[in-house]
């Protein structure tokens, strides 16, 4: 079903191939196929189950597939397989993530969160005497601006409220200024405003950043979606624009339903 | 006959040291049963003399609490047994012993019991006496136990090793025992192959070193099957330890320091029970014999209260803290410690064993004594009411909520303070067991915990935290383990190279046996 | 009034807590039945009882504080030859006196510490040589892995080839260095060692073809384990006795004693020994733990060999510093050394200048009451530290 | 940058390091043993004992109170190094006047008339001291890499750790190790090392060699604290804490949490081993007693009664504790259990900061107090 | 009233973080509580079970003052939550999940069998994975899961936390209708705490909002219009 898209502007940055992962006989990825442009904003949606999570995981290395490929091509044009290496490396690769459930380090700041997300070197003497530049804290000013957090910099994380915690961990992934983002529902527990704030932000990523973007709200789903990717029991079910996989009777069955729901 | 039997041993129990020896020649022409029946008491000191008079003097044996003239087995009042001058406590002396032994042992030959036959055959086959070599050749002819006659077949041939007539019936003795892989034989025929070797008789050393590779390549078998015996009994223990650890630590998270000292309370619970059913019985009487049985199910009732209490007074204020825990029960255990030596005195104190657990069971060689049998079988009995528990019961599917996720838990209706702690307490019930359990094969004492503790905890590690199955799969591996490794490495290599097995064994299953599966961030 | 302080450094919790307590018990009672006969220089004794809590650095801070702080005249203590091992510097910096009363390996001299303890030649060999006289051809070792135990198993391996023992009918296993020595000989199980299936399966094999014995060297809590497991297996006395060397009467309290009967022990003293003395100072032990301070354990208690040499021990300090006229160590240690008699219950007991003690030695067999039978007696042995080597 | 949190810190340092280096060695040396000044030799040894247990505690504190890991082999660590440098001061007791060899006691005991190979470099003081931290380090480094890589952690970790001390110590404990059909004399069995006479040429009981034990113990102390400090104050220490939080999250952004925690892990190893090392000459000897698991459970617990997670709450707990056992254990022998075991639990219930934290637990008191008296004066309106 | 909360003042160790809030809940309605992140929707709505003491205040449940009592009696009174952030069981499997409330609530066979049947159709997953552990369930099989544990119950008031959050679209659309048949069939009173506006617009009768810790505005769920929308809940 997918194929690699037909416009040929920018070079690929992911590709997936055949990948299959079954836990305990079920097997939530399926043959799974997915290629990703550099700069490229790709929304992935599915029923819930259908993998999503886990195609994140397998990307990052928080999972092993059973079967298939995870390429990720660097600049200089050498592949790495991502399922042959551990997660920091991934993260050092330039593949950042945000959880579907807020994880951050709770008994840091904010202002720490950030700090430790910083892109730059992770080794053990670099952060021994590592000093903060006045780049860097205007960098996480700068996002603490974005993420409506300031405030609250020197509040513990784990002090947050649920959609504060969202906001962090969108915070440390800008922070962290990776190749690739990868976003798992970042606009749950928002008001639509803020919805439609966080889209904004996407949009204005995309091209600097490739991004996968997870997500069940169809109107943010709208706002950002150039290129929809729909999972289905662990396979690919349709790709296509927006109002393509929207009208899709397969998908309106399996995933969006009667959609009376009017905004 | 048993009268003139009785006589005799009544003179014999009164004779000096010098007029012994014709007694015993007089009895050893008696053979009657009886007189293995008095020897052991006599050996275990309840036969008396008692003056009555100047000049008389006669015996008196205790049973069951009763004095009983040994020469007509009238009962004999005594009113004062701690102080009456007359009362006497006699008891034969190692020489006489010896001797009685080999009377003893030819009357076994008719015993009823085919093991005491057995025994009592291989013992005068050992001896290598003439005598008795005539009494086993006549009586393998009426031996209707083809077990029995193996032996007997056996013990005939131990003895013509130094009786054989000549060297074509030695060289048969000694091939037939490699057949019947006789180890009694081994050192015997051992010795005549040294002599064979020196005067330099080839055929001689051959068939000796043959019958000795029988008789190991036997022996070694019997220590296989002994060794996997054994190990399930190591593992059980383990297992009857880990439980409660399992429950406390496994399910409750906490780490509980005092855990050896529930296992105490539980050897200490059946002291106690022993000594008031000696008191309210006396050690004799078949009343007495049922204290152990009484005291299983007190022992985890005193624990689970004390437990009880203790989780409402101290870790209820704690489960926020889970690492402080800890420390409060580091404490908690120093106290009760010293309360046991307080109250039961620093030394150890001694838990009987019932009767009916005395002695072993051997099949094939492989023995296993009924105290270990007994400690299998609880272990099995223990896994499967917490099992039963945690699984088929309320409380149980509640216990487990609550331990996932107590808020949650208590928002969903569940009396959380309630089932912390119930299950507190039946993690302490448990340990209690574990320590009654433990009195049958180990000692009591302020410390009798903590020689299992860190084997315990790596079992529960070793079957993934929280898992019962896995507790009870990895104990019984880690105890057969043991027991295979330690023939070669002796105990404490064999422990050693245990640990370090473990440590690789995580390094392929991190999270144990069954680990918990989940795909939270935070574990 | 004037007082003399003595230390009192023994294990009141702690793994050796179970042995060690009895001692502290009958060191209060001895110190009572002399202060209440006038005391010792017209001075009564003021014990100063500390708690070594079975750890040896705890031993040495606190012989140290004893020395330093209390400035005791004497001490009395240790069980473990660890922790005197650990005091020792500390008793020969302070130039103090400490009298140390538990059976034990040898091969030491300290000029600052009296040895009332059984050494190997008062307890190994003799009871040895009673098996040997028994008829019995095949030893089995056995012992707790450490030095007491290795050492005495070591002199006893030398003692049994001297007598014509073949090195096969010694069981338990032997270790060798490089060169080929034997550096090893016996069975070892660590402290608190609770598992003997295995080496009671190899007692009995090693027993099966008859004369043989088993030597004992298992310290502490091990022994129950150990004989609930022989029993078990059905050997029995008269099969195949076991000698043991570290258990006494006291710690037949926490022994199944019917599992034990017949079996032998071989002390310098026993409870049941018929003679005035005893039965006096056991009479007067008795009477005294009605009034004992709380603490004691009142119930159930006998006496036992560790604590007559405790006893012993504070009377001949008493001896001495009435005849060298002062407390000053140094004196009372010459005093010592020229030789001072006690009759003690054990029987008369004299210092030796190498500071240990001439004893009469006492083999004797268990009943089921925890008492010991007396079979033989040696009097007045000498005692000699090194005896490896010597056969 | 300031290594110190505040003021009142930074002051607190100062005071600490002038009485421990000077005051203290001063009143011991230079008063007469008469003056109520002196200090005597037994208190510096005392006292000098409970600078390593403090470092010790210090050591574990930064596992488990900043990295989160609960480590129960940290007095392991610790008698290795005890161990390593009392074989160098083992092979120093000259020749002994009982036996007339050089060699340790428990090795003529059991006939050996040569040092084995793999006691010999111990003769030499700067290897035994590098030994006294590298082999805590080896160790824990090979262990590290072993635990770390397969990602055991949690409870695991502890009981594994637990595992590591308990087999180390059974080996420690014996006299001899069987290896391929040959025996190796180990360390002493359960007698371990003692009777030491010299060391660095100088004689052990002296009390001018037990001053300046205390005092290098003193500075091993301070230097840590200061390291530690300095740490916290890093970009280290705070992916350190970010571990104890969560450390799987730390590693998607980019840490190797394996490095790290190795790296801690072993350094922590190696400052146990020093004190350890400092330890063996100021108490006077070593035996795998020091290896129980309950000693390693010792040192947790002085952690979390001082206060986990705090740079003072260790040394606070450390001394504390074995102040108050050493001085029950003479005053009240037959009941120090149970007092020591009521205050700690006093403490879990009452100070959930442990002694550190205190003050600021009684400060709303304090502020109740005050305040309730100036309300008093103050008239009602 | 079946729920009021009165001048309640709540929080965490030394934040106050609800500063006098009242609201009310009558008998088998539903009420929509709304307000940015942060105000303090969650911690009401613990402050409500109890998980967060009260400094001051009082909290009636059914005539009784409950703000003293322990959560679990609060729950068994009748009070059913679906927190935010689906606290499942993850070690227990999703049967056993749902088995908890069914033993709570003492409903045994066919009564049992009714409950289990309408959170199937509802959510037809979960009865496909019974057997897994719930904590490898997808975010949206747990939040699923959680709301039908909570229905179990049968609670008199029925406290969701934002429900719909990680929950794909044509089941959102039927946890709604299911709320408005609740409230049709007068089966439970509901508080729902929402960021979707719309949702709370067609599933409730009446709202507050919420702003720093305190009530700003509340009334019949028509009042709710745009102006006020974009006053208090955007940003
Ligand atoms: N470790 C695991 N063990 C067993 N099953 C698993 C595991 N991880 C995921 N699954 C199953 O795989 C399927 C896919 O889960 P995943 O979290 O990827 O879904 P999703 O598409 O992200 O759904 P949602 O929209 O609800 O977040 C689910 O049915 C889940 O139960
Ligand atoms: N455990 C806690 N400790 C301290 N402060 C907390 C805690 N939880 C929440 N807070 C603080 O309380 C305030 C209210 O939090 P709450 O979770 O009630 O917000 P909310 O209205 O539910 O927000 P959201 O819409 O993001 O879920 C927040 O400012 C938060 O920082
Ligand atoms: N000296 C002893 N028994 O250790
Ligand atoms: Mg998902
Ligand atoms: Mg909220």
């Amino acid at each position: 079903m997918a194929h690699i898209p037909a416009e040929k502007h920018t070079p690929l940055v992911l590709s997936v191939e055949g990948v299959t992962k079954s836990f305990d006989g079920f097997k939530a990825i399926n043959d799974l196929n997915f290629y990703l442009r550099d700069g490229e904003l790709r929304t992935v949606i599915g029923p819930n189950g259908a993998g999503k999570s886990t195609f994140m995981d397998l990307i990052t290395a928080r999972t092993k597939p059973d079967e298939g490929k995870i390429n990720f091509h660097k600049d200089n044009g050498e592949d790495v397989d991502l399922t042959r290496v551990r997660e920091h490396h991934v993260s050092q690769l330039g593949i950042g993530r945000k959880f579907q459930n807020p994880t951050i380090y709770r008994s840091h700041t904010v202002y720490d969160n950030l700090k430790l997300s910083l892109s730059g070197k992770r080794g053990l003497l670099h952060s021994l005497f590592y000093k903060e530049s006045a780049s860097d804290r205007e960098k996480i000013y700068d996002v603490m601006e974005t993420i409506r957090l300031k405030d609250h910099a020197h509040d513990l994380a784990g002090a947050l409220s649920h959609g504060q915690k969202q906001w962090l961990e969108i915070g440390m992934l800008l922070a962290q200024d990776p190749r690739i983002m990868l976003v798992d529902e970042p606009a749950a527990g928002m008001s639509d405003e803020e919805t439609e704030r966080t889209g904004e932000l996407l949009l204005s990523l995309e091209g600097k950043h490739s991004l996968i973007v997870i997500e069940h709200d169809m109107e943010f789903v709208r706002q950002i979606a150039s290129r929809v990717t729909v999972l289905h029991q662990g396979h690919v079910l349709k790709e296509g624009s927006f109002d393509f996989v929207k009208s899709d009777p397969q998908v309106i069955e399996v995933y969006l339903g009667r959609q009376t729901r009017k905004h | 006959q048993e009268d003139a039997t009785r006589d005799v041993l009544e003179r014999l129990a009164l004779a000096s040291s010098s007029e012994q020896s014709a007694i015993t020649e007089e009895l050893s022409a008696l053979g009657d049963p009886y007189i293995k029946d008095f020897v052991d008491a006599w050996r275990t000191g309840e036969v008396f003399s008692y003056d009555v008079s100047e000049s008389e003097t006669i015996v008196l044996r205790k049973v069951s609490e009763k004095f009983r003239r040994l020469s007509n087995d009238e009962i004999f009042e005594i009113a004062d047994e701690e102080n009456d001058e007359n009362l006497s406590k006699i008891r034969p002396s190692r020489k006489l012993r010896k001797v009685l032994k080999t009377i003893t042992d030819t009357i076994d030959l008719s015993s009823p019991d085919p093991r005491a036959r057995i025994e009592a055959a291989l013992k005068l086959g050992l001896s290598q006496k003439t005598d008795y070599l005539e009494a086993l050749q006549s009586k393998i002819e009426t031996e209707e136990n083809e077990k029995v006659r193996l032996k007997f077949e056996e013990a005939i041939n131990i003895s013509l090793l130094a009786n054989a007539e000549d060297d074509e019936a030695l060289k048969h003795s000694i091939a037939r025992l490699g057949e019947l892989a006789s180890l009694p034989a081994r050192d015997g025929i051992i010795g005549i192959q040294n002599e064979a070797t020196e005067s330099g008789d080839a055929e001689m050393v051959a068939i000796c070193a043959e019958a000795i590779k029988d008789i190991d390549s036997a022996q070694k078998t019997i220590e296989r099957w002994g060794n996997l015996v054994r190990g399930m009994s190591t593992g059980s223990v383990l297992l009857i330890v880990a439980f409660g650890l399992a429950i406390t630590f496994g399910l409750m998270g906490i780490i509980n320091m005092a855990h050896g000292e529930f296992i105490a309370i539980g050897g200490y619970t059946c002291y106690v029970v022993q000594n008031l059913f000696a008191d309210a019985f006396g050690t004799q009487s078949a009343a007495y014999q049922w204290f152990y049985w009484t005291a299983i199910p007190i022992s985890f009732v005193v624990a689970g209260v004390i437990g009880y209490g203790l989780e409402k007074g101290m870790f209820r204020f704690l489960y926020k803290r889970p690492l402080e825990s800890l420390l409060a029960t580091w404490g908690l255990s120093m106290i009760m410690q010293q309360l046991f030596r307080l109250n039961f005195g620093a030394a150890n104190v001694q838990v009987n064993t019932p009767d009916v657990l005395i002695g072993n069971f051997e099949v094939a060689g492989v023995a296993l004594s009924y105290t270990r049998i007994f400690v299998i079988g609880f272990a099995v009995f223990v896994i499967l009411m917490t099992w039963l528990l945690l699984s088929k019961t309320n409380l149980g599917l509640y216990i487990r909520s609550v331990m996932q996720n107590r808020n949650m838990a208590s928002s969903l209706g569940i009396p959380v303070s309630k089932v912390n702690s119930l299950t507190f307490a039946f993690g302490c019930g448990l340990a209690a067991l574990a320590g009654a359990a433990l009195s049958q094969i180990g000692n009591v004492g302020p410390t009798m915990g903590q020689t299992y503790i860190v084997d315990s905890f790596m079992v529960v590690v070793v079957g993934g935290v929280g898992n019962l199955l896995g507790a009870g799969l990895s104990a019984m591996g880690i105890g057969t383990v043991d027991q295979f490794l330690q023939p070669y490495w002796g105990p404490v290599m064999g422990k050693i190279i245990v640990y370090f097995v473990i440590i690789l064994f995580l390094q392929w299953k991190p999270g144990g046996l069954f680990p918990t599966k989940s795909r939270s961030m935070d574990d | 009034e004037e007082t003399v302080k003595v230390g009192v450094l023994h294990s009141l919790s702690g793994t050796m807590a179970i042995s060690e307590t009895s001692l502290r018990d009958i060191l209060l009672f001895t110190f009572d039945e002399i202060n209440a006969a006038g005391g010792v220089l017209g001075k009564k004794i003021e014990p100063v009882v500390v708690d070594g809590a079975s750890d040896w650095p705890t031993f040495a801070e606190k012989a140290e504080q004893l020395l330093a702080q209390d400035k005791v005249s004497a001490t009395f203590g240790c069980w473990t030859s660890v922790s005197r091992k650990f005091v020792l510097p500390v008793y020969e910096k302070y130039n103090g006196l400490l009298f140390y009363p538990v059976q034990y390996e040898g091969e030491e001299l300290s000029p600052n510490i009296f040895y009332t303890a059984e050494a190997v030649g008062q307890q190994a060999i003799p009871a040895v040589d009673y098996l040997l006289e028994e008829g019995y051809k095949k030893f089995y070792l056995i012992g707790t892995d450490y030095v007491y135990p290795q050492t005495t198993n070591l002199v006893l391996f030398e003692y049994l080839q001297s007598k014509g023992i073949k090195v096969e009918n010694i069981g338990g296993g032997l270790r060798k260095d490089a060169s080929g020595e034997v550096i090893s000989a016996g069975k070892y199980t660590p402290f608190s060692h609770s598992d003997y299936q295995q080496i009671v399966a190899e007692i009995k094999a090693f027993t099966a073809s008859g004369d043989a014995c088993v030597i004992n060297t298992i310290n502490g809590d091990s022994n129950v384990s150990f004989f609930k497991e022989i029993a078990a297996s059905g050997i029995t006395a008269d099969d195949c006795p076991i000698v043991s060397f570290s258990l006494s009467e006291d710690e037949f309290r926490s022994l199944p004693t019917k599992d034990l009967v017949g079996h032998l022990g071989c002390w310098t003293y026993f409870m049941s020994l018929d003679t005035p003395a005893n039965k006096k100072f056991v009479k007067n032990f008795n009477k005294w733990l009605k009034t004992a301070p709380a603490g004691v354990q009142k119930e159930g208690r006998v006496t036992c060999s560790p604590m007559v040499l405790s006893y012993n021990g504070v009377y001949l300090w008493k001896a001495a510093v009435e005849k060298a006229g002062t407390f000053e160590p140094e004196a009372v240690i010459k005093a010592l050394e020229s030789g001072i008699s006690f009759d003690g219950p054990g029987g008369t007991v004299t210092s030796q200048k190498n500071h240990h003690l001439t004893k009469n030695v006492y083999i004797g067999e268990t009943l089921e009451d925890g008492q010991f039978e007396i079979l033989e007696s040696y009097d007045n042995v000498y005692g000699e530290p090194f005896l490896k080597g010597t056969f | 940058m300031n290594l110190f949190d505040n003021k009142l810190e930074a002051r607190g340092f100062i005071v600490a390091a002038i009485v421990l280096l000077f005051a203290l060695p001063m009143l011991n040396g230079l008063t007469s043993p008469d003056s109520f000044l002196h200090v005597s030799s037994f208190q510096i040894s005392l006292w000098g004992k409970y600078v390593t247990y403090a470092i010790l505690a210090m050591s574990l504190n930064v596992l488990w109170g900043y990295t989160g890991m609960l480590c129960l082999c940290q007095s392991l660590f610790f008698a290795l190094g005890a161990y390593a440098f009392g074989m160098y001061l083992m092979l120093h007791v000259g020749v002994d006047t009982v036996y007339n060899t050089a060699l340790p006691d428990f090795m003529d005991f059991q006939g050996y008339t040569e040092l084995p190979w793999y006691w010999k470099p111990f003769e030499s003081a700067p290897f035994a001291v590098l030994a006294a931290v590298g082999i805590p380090g080896i160790v824990s480094f090979i262990f590290g890499v072993l635990v770390f890589r397969s990602r055991i952690k949690g409870v695991y970790f502890s009981i594994i750790t637990q595992a590591l001390t308990y087999a180390l110590m059974l080996l420690f404990f014996k006299n001899n190790l069987e290896l391929f059909g040959q025996s190796f004399i180990l360390f002493g069995g359960n007698n371990g090392l003692n009777g030491f006479k010299e060391i660095f040429g100088a004689s052990v009981d002296s009390a001018s060699t037990q001053r300046w034990l205390f005092i290098a113990s003193v500075l091993l102390m301070l230097t840590v604290y200061l390291a530690i400090a300095w740490v916290l104050k890093t970009k280290f220490g705070k992916v350190q804490q970010a571990i104890r939080d969560s450390e799987n999250r730390i590693r998607f952004s980019g840490y190797s949490t394996t490095t790290y925690k190795l790296l801690i892990f072993t350094v922590c190893a190696m400052i146990a081993g020093a004190a350890g090392a400092l330890y063996v000459p100021q108490v006077g000897g070593i035996n795998a007693n020091e290896m129980t698991p309950a000693k390693s459970l010792d040192v947790v617990v002085w952690v979390a009664f001082g206060g986990r997670g705090t740079k003072f709450g260790p040394i606070l707990g450390a001394v504390v504790v074995s102040l108050l056992k050493s001085f029950f254990l003479r005053a009240a022998p037959d009941s120090w259990l149970i007092i020591l075991g009521a205050i700690f639990i006093f403490t879990v219930l009452f100070m959930p900061n442990g002694l550190v934290g205190l003050p600021q637990q009684l400060k709303p008191l304090w502020k109740r107090i005050r305040s309730k008296s100036t309300t008093s004066t103050v008239p009602v309106s | 009233m079946l729920l009021s909360v009165r001048n309640v003042y709540a929080g965490y160790d030394e934040s106050m973080i609800l500063k006098g809030v009242s609201i009310d809940v009558p008998e088998k309605k539903a009420v929509a509580l709304l307000g940015r992140n942060g105000v303090g929707k969650t911690t009401l709505l613990n402050t409500i079970l109890g998980l967060v003491g009260t400094n001051s205040g009082t909290i009636e449940f059914a005539g009784d003052s409950i703000e003293r009592m322990p959560s679990d009696r609060r729950a068994r009174m009748g009070i059913g939550y679906v927190p935010q952030g689906r606290d499942i069981f993850p070690g227990l499997t999703v049967w056993e999940n749902l088995n908890v409330s069914l033993r709570v609530a003492g409903a045994k066979g066919a009564e049992a069998e009714s409950r289990l049947q309408s959170v199937y159709e509802l959510f037809p997953v979960l009865k496909d994975m019974l057997k897994r552990k719930g904590g490898v369930l997808s975010g949206g099989q747990q939040q699923q899961l959680a709301i039908g544990r909570a229905l179990l119950l049968k609670p008199k008031i029925l406290i969701l936390d934002e429900p719909t959050e990680g929950i794909q679209p044509s089941i959102i659309d039927q946890i709604e209708d299911a709320i408005y048949a609740i409230r049709k069939k007068g089966e439970m009173s509901v508080i729902l705490v929402e960021q979707y506006i719309d949702f709370a617009r067609n599933a409730c009768d009446s709202f507050y909002i919420l702003e720093r810790g305190s009530v700003v505005q509340k009334g019949d769920i028509s009042l709710l219009d745009d102006d006020m929308v974009a006053k208090y809940l955007t940003v």
